[in-house]
Order: C-alpha cells, then structure tokens, then sequence
C-alpha cells in the first residue's frame, strides 16, 4: 500500500480521530458516515452509530448508499420508526454528536442544503434541510465535514437551512438553543474549530503539506489560523487500509 | 378511520380511491417505496395533486415531471446517494411543465406532523426549528408555549392525506400487513389517512412475526393489491435488494426533459404493475 | 441521559442510585412488574418517595403500608383482577401510616406524560378530560390552544423520575436489554428518567430478536441487575405465568394493619433478591 | 345443561349481542370483557377486541384475569406500547366501541371509579379512571355494563370520572365532544338506552320474569319506561353453553 494519500482521505481520517467509544453519533450520510465508520473500524469499536432511518447501533460492512439501506437494519441493535427516532433518540437528547455535511456554510457554521439564490425563485434548488435543522439544535455538539471551495465555504449563506452559531457569540443562547452547536469543522486541507468567544471557525491544524495560502483560496471568507498552528498527523497506516478496504467492499457490493 | 381492507387488482385500487385534487401520500423511507401504486396513479392520469413525503425522489420526480403535481410537502427532495431530483429543480427553478407549489419542512416536523394525523389530533408540538430559515418561508410552521414552563415550541398541522400508499412484504388472508426492517413512517402515514392502499410481496395464510412487529390491522386499510416487486428499484428487506443502477440512471434520465418523455413513455405509462416482478429478477434474496 | 450500563448486585445499583426524596418509577402494565427491585429499595429504607406508575398495585400498596411514600402519581390504583388496594386506601381515607399527597390522572394523560419525556418535551398535549372532573382537582391538568384549528387540548407536564425501574426479559453483554409481549410504558419510563435500574431473568451473548423488537441501548440504562423471577408474583412472557394465588393472598394481608407488618417483615425486610428464583418454581415456563 | 340462567349470565350474554363483526372494541376488564369474548365466540367471530395494555385483535381462550394477561398477548394480532395505544388507535378514532364497567353511575351514563364521599377526603377511595376518561370520549359510542343496586346506580354520582351525557340534552356537543357517548346500558335486570332528546337512560327491554317494580327498587333515580317495553329473548343454548365452557376453561386455568 503507498503511504501516499489524498486530501479526501486525510478529511475522512482526521475526522474519524474525533470520534470516541463512548459517542453516540447521528450520521449524515456521505463524508460524515465514512468517518464515523473508519473511527468504528479502528479506535472506537464500541462507538453508537445512528442513522436517521431509524436505525440504532448499526454496524454496515460497506458503506451505505442511502440513510436507509439494508445493511444498516440488517446490523443494527434495533431499528425504530422514524418518529420515534426524532422524538425519542434526538429530541430526547440522547445524540452526543451530530455530524453533519453541507452544501454551504459560513464562518459560524451555519449550513445551507436549500437554495442557491432566493428561496421563492431559486437559481438552484437543493435537497432541502432533511434531519439538519433538529440534529444541529438537538445534538449536544455537531461536527461538520466538507471538501473546501469557494462555492461551499461562503461569507453569507443563502438560506438558513440549519443553524450553527448564527451571527456568532451567544447567538445559540439568545435563542434558547442550550446545546453547543458546531465544535469542530474537518476540511480536506485543515481542522477548524471555533474561538470561544466569537465562534468564528479557526483554522488549528493544517493537514501534512498543505499551506495557509490554499485555506485561503477555497474559503470564501477571511481566514484565521491559531497562534499555534499544528500540523495533521497523517493516516496510519491502519487507517489508511481501513478506509480503503471499506471503499473497496463498498464498490464491489454496489457494483454486484 | 375504519374500513375493511378489500383485495383488489391495483388498477381498481387505485381507481375507486384516487381523484384529481386529491392529497396522497406514497411514503416509505429508502426502503418499501411504492413505486408500482404510482405509476398506476400517474397511467390513469390523476392531476392537480398535492404530494406529501418526508423523502421524495425518483417516483415524485416522475410525477412532476409529468405535470401531474400542484404542491408537494416534503422535508429532503433527493435522490438517494446519488444528488438532485432534476425534474423537481425544472419545476422549481423554471415552472416547467408547470408551476409547483412547495410547503417544506424539516424531517423532525413531518414526522411530528403524521404522527399527529396518526393520533387523530390537529397539530404537534415539537422543539425544532431554532434559528432555522423554514419558519420564515412556511407559514404552515407555527409556535405553541408550554403552559408549565413557558418554553416556546414549534407546531405544525396534522398531515392527513386523502390516500396514503404504502408497500409491505406480507398480508394475511384477512388483510392484516406486516412491515418489517426499516419501518420509516409507514405506520403513520397509514393512519393518519382518509384510505390506505397498500401492494405487497405476498400473500400468506399467517403473518407469524413478532409479538410486536410492525402490523396494520386490515380494518385500518382499504385495499391491498399483490404487486410483487412493487417496490422496485427500492428494497423489499428479506426480498431482494435495492437496484443501485436504476437510481444512477434515474440522473441521467431526469437530465433531459425528451429523454424523461421518452421514458416514461416507455417504463411507465404504456407499462402494467406486472412489469415489476420481471425488474427485481437478479436483486431477489 | 446517555450513561453506560454496569453489571450490579441489585443491593448495589439502589444503593448507588437511590436517595430519600427522590422520585421513583417502577412501572410495568401488569407485565414484567419490578417486584424485586421494589423491595430491594424497601429494604434500603429510603423514605420521603414520590412514586409514579399508571397502574400503582400491589409493590406500591407495600410502599405505601410502610410509610415511605409522600407523593404517588398514578392512573389506576388496584390490585389487577381482584379489587382494591387497602393499604393505599387507608393512607388516603385515614392518614395511616401517614398523609399521602396525590397527583391523579388518566392512562391516556399518564402515557402522553412519559412520551414527552422520553421525547425530551416539557409537556404533551392530546384530546382528553373532556367532561371529566380530575382536571378540577389537579393542577397538573392544563390546555393548550391549537394554533391551526382553535381546538382546546389538554397539556400535561411530561414525567421525569429520578430512576426509572423495570424488570426485562433479557439483557446482552454489552447491556442492551430486550422486552417482548405486553411492552407497557416501559421504554418510555427509561427514556424518560435520570437514571435507569433494569432487572433480567438472565444475560445471553445475543439478543438474537426481531429488528423492530423493544430494545433499549446499554448506553440508555444506569444498571443491570440479574434477578431470576423478579417480576413475581406478576408474570414474564416466555419465562413465568402470574401468581395469581399471590394476587388473592395480598388482599387479606393488605386488609390488616398488623397482618400486613408481619408479612412484610417477613418476605421483603428480611428476604433477598435471591428468594426470586424459588418463588417462581411451578410457574415456569 | 339446564334451561335456568342468572340475571349475570343474561346480562353478559345481552351485552354481547350488541357487539357485530364490525367492531373495533376497547374492552374493560370484568363484566364488558366476557360480554365482548362471548360476541367472538358465537355470533361475531370477526369482531376485533382490543384491551388497553396495548393488545390488538386478541383471542383469548380463557377470560383475563387483568388488562395484561400474557393471554392477550399471545392470541393478539400485534401488541403495541400503551402510548401507542391511546394515542393512535384509541384518540385517533379507531374504536367503534368503548365498553365499561362502573361502581357508580347516573341516569345519563356519567361515571365515578375514582372516589365516594369528596375527593380530598373520600369514604372510600376507589381505583381510579384508568383509561376510562378517554374511552368516554373518543370510542365512536359506549357502551355500559353492570350490576343494578342503589350503591351503584345513583342519583348523583360522587365524582365525574368519565363524562356520559353529563347533565344530560346536548351536554357533549357544548363541550366540543363529537362522539356519540353512551348509547347502551345492560343491566342484570334491563337493556337501557337514552332517550333520544334529553339523554337520560331509558328502560326498553326487561330481561324474562324481571318486574318493573325490581328494576326501580336497585335503581336510584325515578326509572322511565319504552311506552312498548319488551322482553329480552333468553339466552339460547349456544350463547349459555360458550358462557359458562368459558368460565369454566378461565376457572381451571386460574387455579392451575
């Protein structure tokens, strides 16, 4: 196996690191569940995976495609209906991390996955907010992920499709949210989290040959770096076999 | 709602159920979707809809497309781990083959909202929405303060659909239905309606399930049609598997308003709920 | 509450939990009662209780003979198929062994309670007291105004014991707990609580039930405590049958003041959580 | 088996011809629980029965001792948790029938369960209302079942636990109630139904050699009469042997 690996591996690695044994963790499909599976796979074996489906405890072989595939029932602990899952399991405050991609997002992490443009004549139309808006108020924390560019990482985001910090500071209070919101931002070049005071997403660490220049150029907004900027350990070599390893099983059962 | 289920072919379901204007429901969460029950609604050329679905994708991509929706209610319009929904985005983004309205919500409120229609109340209450932009744009997202601690907490209205569909995997010979696996928000959808059609896998002279599986008495179901495959290119949990191509063609299909005529010419509107089986050869368990 | 299960000694898991002044719910709807976890908190002498449960029946009667219960918050008090419950009536009517406050509702009002708090909600809302007098004594009955139809509902503020009882058929080695049959409010109870002591009739390696089967997560219970026939003398379905014998005696017990002392000294203050297993000899399944 | 029969067993097997195929029944435990199984057993085998302990669809072979027999459970269509319970299938208007019991009730079919004498400092403290409150209101009708005697069939009840007719008139529609409330009341002596206009129960049908004079002496308000009073047909030989077969199957299974 080549020790070399991609910025995408390095976001799904770093990621995964956060993770813990004792988190309970709502999934976003895509980059948050390939995360949340290789912590899984590698120093969180007993970690609580959560999918919107309603599935509790699961633990796929291959990566889903959907929030609601097979093979999430098929190894879960249980599955419960959908709104058991929001009134109970989230509501109900038991979701210690709720990991969240996005289309757009700002300095403060608040995320947008509903319109680029106006929301009544949109230029485009996205998805909409799916679980977003109650995982990111209901979660005790939440952890985004997400490849940088200038189109995602935006100065103000159309549409208020979930809320992170708002306009920053005590926002989240202002409004009664008593959870902390966004606490950690894992790019493809850099891990972010935000300054106590203002919640402005600071970059902390850059990940192994990446420069503040290239941050810059694919976040739309201006970037601060911490006094004491680490670098990234990069993957083992551990986890850089078991995310490739759980990519291929995916192909291959996708494919099949 | 009380009725008696009746076994019907799906053509005579959906015929003595479903009338223009009407606001059904074909739910199902990636998994169990009803994809046979619509098409036979968009072949006998129902319009003016109102299409409820915490979920929608390819098949309400297919009814827009057609012309046949008015408003769709929905909390995440996409298709599942592949992107956009492309003719949704041509009706939104350019009133094309006509104008959509949307009422849109957060997955947290459609589920409150059905299981409010399930328990027969008018609204439900629910901490959702903070800080969130939909409050603003809906006018269907509204406020309640609790009267002991004076918390203020989100309401929406009860969803209760004219016709809500559903597929399953078994009926017994009275008309009880077992659902099994990812559930989703069937059971609601089911009971929060004015009449449910559900197609099944099969049909068995005993449900022989779990004390406390998933089951819809028949009295709470008006019609169940034997649709194998139904739920093609989605899953049927013990069945067969989801057809992962058939989401990927769907991009490609939906990209172009021709190739989408052309298609749904072919696939659905000249086809019969007998097609499905022969669709799931190869994925069957 | 996220917490993490821990394999205890019943003694241990009250001694660690409980406190006087606490609020405690020990539920179970006929089915799977905690009866050994009850005495086991009988035995620890915590006094100053307010004790929840929709049905309080025998195991709340001893509670209440005893003197530690300041408070019961219920919805149907009495011995299930026989009567009354004597000891609770002669707190209520004469005061002894001590006043006992009450907090009185219905089922409907006592299950929407503990929804909501298992849904992390300050309170529920549903159609109910229509007419009905409790909602003049109890100032826990409030109402809310739909904000959509107008329509007046009661509101009732959810239940959030500070430890939560029950008794479950199953538990893994991970601490995941399993209830099948009759599931009660059980689920509710746990999420509901602070804190969650569960008794099992035995640990096996896989729960190895149906997907949607009940199943509480480990992380969601405080403690897990093998007590073989802890239910007795209620029943657990595919383990025991009901005592009834012991439903019968317990009326004559209750029905003295020092019949009842004797009785309780005898097979609770004196007894063990072991004393279970030979209660439900003959019972077996 | 002899021709004789017991005002209980007449009035048990009056109350079950009420009950048709058709009925989705919310049972009460005690009298409205053998009247609803001898209905399954002989006329209305499709009848669904339904008990509050979350069983839907039972069958039970023998007569439950409690609202939880495991006997419920295992001859049930599904068996669902007790929120479920009363908040989809009994509020969300399911129940053709709600069928009770009481130990006081009055002419316009209010009921009291919870206390004698006041509330604060009651006589006798009875159980409760259980789920009664609710059945009363959202079970399409009700109907009663019990024995006649001054105690129970009062004047003036002690304390409204469930809501009849309540003063009687258009009482349940001033209160916003759309449900039809009591419309049958079976006696030991009598079938009772409300007098169409005020609501007050309405003696239309003695139970053989039952006078009027017996009927008025156990009943605490001034009895009226149907102008065509009638008799009730006896129970046949098919209706008492399923009664007392399934007194005697729950007798033996009780004491073993």
């Amino acid at each position: 196996m080549s020790n070399a690996f991609t910025p995408d591996e390095m976001m799904t690695i770093a990621a995964s690191r956060a993770l813990t044994n004792e988190d309970i963790c709502f999934v976003g499909i895509g980059a948050p569940s390939a995360a949340c599976n290789i912590a899984r796979l590698t120093h969180a074996p007993d970690i609580t995976l959560i999918y919107e489906s309603g599935t509790i405890g699961t633990e796929p072989g291959v990566l889903p495609l959907s929030i609601g595939d097979g093979e999430l029932c098929e190894t879960a602990l249980t599955t419960v209906s959908v709104p058991e899952m929001f009134r109970y399991w989230l509501q109900g405050g038991r979701v210690t991390i709720g990991f969240l991609g996005a289309a757009q997002m700002d300095m403060f992490g608040n995320i947008n996955t509903t319109v680029i443009g106006d929301y009544a004549a949109p230029k485009t139309r996205l998805p909409g907010g799916g679980g977003a808006p109650e995982i990111a108020s209901s979660s005790a924390q939440v952890y985004m992920t997400m490849k940088q560019s200038l189109r995602g990482m935006v100065d103000q985001i159309d549409f208020f499709t979930s809320f992170g910090h708002g306009e920053g500071g005590d926002h989240r209070q202002r409004l009664g949210i008593k959870t902390k919101g966004p606490t950690l931002l894992i790019t493809d070049l850099a891990i972010w989290t935000p300054d106590s005071k203002t919640k402005e997403f600071v970059v902390r660490s850059l990940h192994p040959g990446v420069t503040c220049k290239e941050v810059q150029e694919t976040c739309g907004w201006s970037v601060r770096y911490d006094s004491e900027l680490e670098e990234t350990p990069p993957p083992t070599d551990l986890e850089l076999k078991t995310l490739r390893d759980l990519k291929t099983r995916t192909r291959a059962a996708t494919r099949s | 709602m009380t009725t008696m289920a009746e076994f019907l072919a799906l053509e005579e379901a959906v015929r003595r159920h479903v009338k223009d204007g009407m606001s059904l429901a074909f739910e199902g969460f990636t998994h169990l979707i009803p994809h046979a029950a619509a098409h036979e609604v968009m072949r006998q050329g129902m319009k003016d809809l109102t299409l409820i679905r915490m979920t929608p994708d390819i098949v309400y991509d297919q009814f827009v497309g057609l012309g046949r929706v008015k408003k769709m209610v929905f909390s995440y319009a996409g298709n599942p781990g592949v992107g956009l929904l492309r003719r949704f985005r041509d009706a939104v983004e350019n009133g094309w083959p006509q104008v959509l309205e949307i009422e849109e919500h957060s997955h947290a409120a459609m589920a409150n909202a059905y299981e409010a229609g399930a328990a027969g109340l008018p609204c439900s209450i629910f901490r959702g929405y903070l800080g969130a932009g939909l409050k603003d744009v809906s006018p269907n997202i509204k406020s309640v303060t609790c009267p002991f601690t004076g918390e203020k907490l989100a309401a929406v209205p009860a969803l209760q659909p004219n016709v809500a569909f559903i597929h399953a995997q078994k009926a017994d010979k009275k008309g009880n239905v077992l659902i099994e696996g990812i559930v989703g928000i069937q059971k609601e959808a089911v009971l929060s309606a004015k009449a449910a059609i559900v197609t099944v896998e099969e049909v068995v002279d005993n449900l022989d399930s779990h004390p406390n599986a998933t089951v819809l008495p028949h009295w709470t179901v008006s019609a169940i049609c034997v649709v194998r495959g139904g739920a093609h290119p989605s899953y049927a949990h013990g069945h067969y598997d989801r057809d992962n191509a058939a989401y990927l063609e769907w991009d490609k299909i939906a990209a172009d308003r021709d190739v989408f005529a052309v298609w749904m010419e072919k696939n659905v509107l000249t086809a019969s709920p007998d097609d499905f089986a022969k669709r799931i050869e190869g994925l069957e368990k």
